[in-house]
């Protein structure tokens, strides 16, 4: 199952105002795109119109998976990370888990052994409102290993990490995008993954 | 009109100068028959039509607040058909247009219910009564204020055009809900009190003018709600280049 | 046609009729008026090109 | 489709169940107006029977348009939404589940407490199963038209009174029907017809609300 996204002359802004010039790429599998612009250049904006989740100002974009027509399989982590403080790592990442088609069958031996994996074997079980910024966001990024997603879009995954948890992350991404899925990232410290593309957003 | 040649259209009428510049014209289309229909209304109404055999002169505001009724139903549906063409369509035009009849059809449920209440006064002795129709018509008030509250209090003119829009959907699908649980309610309240029109079958030269009223306002609605387009528009797309082009030198 | 001298009269009704159709023109004239004062102030500031940068 | 349903379901109960005291503050409000309304008034008992249906109604809207910000806010905070709308379960699916958790947590509460606090206004012990029934089929409506509002209010900092004037005018079908049902209870007359229609508004409610709350909630997040 491959994944593809055609962007096409795309512009994103808020109350009818551009952020950037009209923008054409494609993303496919087994690419890494970083978006690079500075602060207020319009990278999330960018990222959650490509999730939908807002309408561009103009131009379109087309996600396909085997030809189809379809943005099934999509993971997209942003800044705030979905963890109810009230919930532990465990019950949240099963949570969001569960929202993916294709990897509902995630039980909770793997999420534990992954949030080990990731150095937070001793908070599982503790509400999220007790971790620091840090363990917060590698519990977020834990989907990146839980998750079989076939196309990724990540909001400043490297925030907020430490030296090993980075090294970590770009590891995980290397070998996602070998595994064929498609991932477009947008950083603001630097990451040792090869970026088949780099999409400057200017005005 | 063939496929295409609608879609060029549906694609012109869509823009937004064209819109603009169409609509200046189209103003007075609507402006002529309204003040031509609710002059002959407002004429008759007072001067030709003889006073009503049971209530007498005071039946006159009848030739205001039945227009003005019809027009609160009227605006609010029209709401709700412009809210579905603005989500399925995404068509800026009907966004705007939610947003510039709102205040209008709010204004008219109010001189319904002020006029209702007016007309009340000497044929039952107090000014507001549970009546079904006055009661139905407070709710849609709120309905139309509820709109007005929404738009207002979101912050980018897009999100808080298209809010209304389905509010406005919801809105209209209550409406008969409301009001026939209104009625139901009356009914069991106090039995069927005498409607505001009377028992007494409306003869022709009373009906006429009525009718002219009710045409008169809706024409007169759609040129208020036009201008408010144009006044929206302008707001919306106030950083756009068509705008200054037009501006400057206009 | 209604002898002009009871006109005013409306069967003892006047406060109630003049007064709705009082209220009326108010309504409708405000109706104009507002959308009217608007736009020729939205057209003074843009203008001015008060919105270019903000 | 219903492991989705079941998840968030169950997601938002331990959320809520975790979090009890709000549940106890909606509680108390709720038997605070009641409660306190009889002080207001004469002691007779004629009067406080006749409004007992309207106070019972008007205390379950005010203690549910209350209880409503916390349906969406606190996953619009933490991200959760986003992840809501962009799965590849339909959205309409994951909105019923989070309705129906915050209708067991708030609604049924209500249901249960209603008919016992009448009871303090002298209402008579016959009439409660129609009270029962009629807030049970009633509760439902208003928390799926009152998670219409909460929705269309998302990006909203402080949405409460704006809330209230979008959604009561579309409570009054309820407010009308399960007032008119415990009324007619009260005086033994037929409640058949006002249940029923309470019931066409909760079957009504519930099948067509979700997609609606789920375009409400694209349209909010827009922005």
């Amino acid at each position: 199952m491959t994944s593809r996204l055609e962007i096409d002359a795309l512009v994103c802004g808020h109350a009818e105002r551009a952020l950037f010039a009209p923008l054409t790429a494609t993303l496919a599998a087994g690419d890494i795109v970083r978006v690079a612009g500075d602060n207020g250049a319009g990278k999330t904006t960018l990222l959650r119109t490509l999730a939908g989740l807002l309408t561009p100002l103009s131009g379109t974009f087309r996600w396909s998976t085997d030809g189809r027509a379809s943005r099934a399989g999509l993971g997209f982590i942003d800044h705030d990370n979905a963890l109810s403080p009230v919930l532990t790592p465990v019950e949240n990442l099963s949570a969001v888990l569960r929202l993916h088609r294709n990897t509902s069958g995630v039980d909770e031996f793997q999420i534990v052994h992954t949030l080990a994996a990731l150095g937070l074997k001793r908070v599982a079980h503790k509400p999220c409102r007790a971790l620091s910024a840090g363990q917060k966001r590698r519990t977020a990024l834990a989907r990146l290993w839980l998750a079989s997603c076939r196309v990724w879009l990540l909001d400043e995954p490297a925030a907020a990490l430490d030296q090993a948890s980075r090294e970590r992350l770009a590891r995980q991404m290397q070998i996602m995008a070998d595994d064929g899925a498609a991932i477009l990232y947008s950083t603001h410290q630097a990451l040792n993954v090869t970026d088949t593309q780099v999409i400057e957003l200017s005005r | 009109m063939t496929g295409t040649g609608f879609k060029r259209w549906f694609h012109r009428f869509g823009s937004l100068p064209y819109f603009y510049d169409v609509s200046a014209r189209w103003a007075v289309w609507l402006a002529v028959p309204a003040v031509v229909l609710i002059g002959y209304a407002l004429v008759a109404g007072l001067f030709v039509v003889p006073p009503d055999y049971q209530q007498g002169d005071v039946f006159r505001i009848i030739y205001i607040h039945v227009p003005s009724a019809w027009l609160s139903l009227f605006g609010y549906t029209a709401m709700a058909v412009a809210g579905v063409v603005a989500l399925v369509w995404r068509l800026k035009i009907a966004e705007i247009f939610i947003v510039a009849a709102a205040p209008v059809g709010a204004s008219f449920t109010f001189l319904a219910l002020v006029t209702g209440a007016i007309w009340g006064e000497p044929t039952w002795g107090t000014y507001w009564v549970w009546d079904a129709r006055l009661t139905s018509e407070l709710i849609l008030l709120f309905l139309y204020l509820g709109v007005i509250a929404l738009h207002q209090a979101i912050e980018s003119p897009r999100t808080a055009a298209r809010a209304c829009a389905l509010l406005s959907i919801v809105g209209v699908i209550n409406v008969p809900i409301i009001h026939y649980s209104v009625v139901w309610w009356t009914t069991l309240h106090q039995g069927s009190t005498v409607s505001l029109t009377g028992g007494s079958k409306m003869d022709a030269d009373m009906l006429w003018p009525l009718l002219a009223g009710a045409l008169g306002f809706t024409f007169l609605f759609g040129w208020l709600t036009l201008w408010g387009m144009r006044v929206q528009l302008l707001w919306r797309e106030r950083r756009s280049r068509w705008v200054m082009k037009r501006i400057t030198h206009g | 046609m209604a002898e002009p001298v009871s006109f005013w009269a409306m069967g003892g009704y006047a406060s109630y009729v003049w007064s709705a159709y009082g209220i009326a023109a108010v309504v409708i004239v405000a109706n104009i008026a507002v959308p009217f004062v608007r736009h020729r102030a939205l057209l003074r500031r843009i203008r001015r090109e008060e919105f270019i940068d903000d | 489709m219903t492991s989705v349903f079941s998840a968030v379901l169950q997601r938002d109960l331990t959320v809520a169940l975790r979090q009890r005291g709000t549940l106890v503050h909606h509680l108390m409000f709720f038997v605070l107006v009641v409660a306190l309304f009889p002080l207001g008034t004469n002691t007779d008992g004629t009067v406080l029977v006749a409004v007992a249906p309207a106070l019972i109604w008007m205390g379950v809207l005010l203690s549910v348009l209350l209880s409503l910000n916390d349906l969406f806010k606190a996953d619009h905070e933490y991200g959760m939404l986003t992840q809501y709308l962009i799965a590849d379960e339909p959205l309409a699916i994951i909105v019923a589940a989070k309705v129906l958790a915050y209708w067991l947590t708030s609604g049924a509460i209500f249901v249960i407490t209603g008919p016992v606090l009448v009871l303090m206004l002298g209402v008579p012990v016959a009439a409660l199963p129609v009270m029962i029934a009629a807030l049970a089929l009633g509760t439902p409506v208003l928390a799926m038209i009152g998670a219409i509002g909460s929705a269309l209010t998302l990006s909203l900092p402080r949405a409460g009174l704006l809330l209230s004037l979008l959604i009561f005018p579309l409570y009054v079908p309820v407010l009308i029907f399960g007032a008119g049902a415990m009324r007619a209870a009260i005086v033994g007359l037929p409640v058949a017809g006002a249940l029923y229609v309470l019931g066409a508004l909760c079957l009504l409610a519930v099948t067509l609300a979700p997609w609606v709350i789920a375009a409400a909630l694209r349209v909010g997040l827009d922005t």
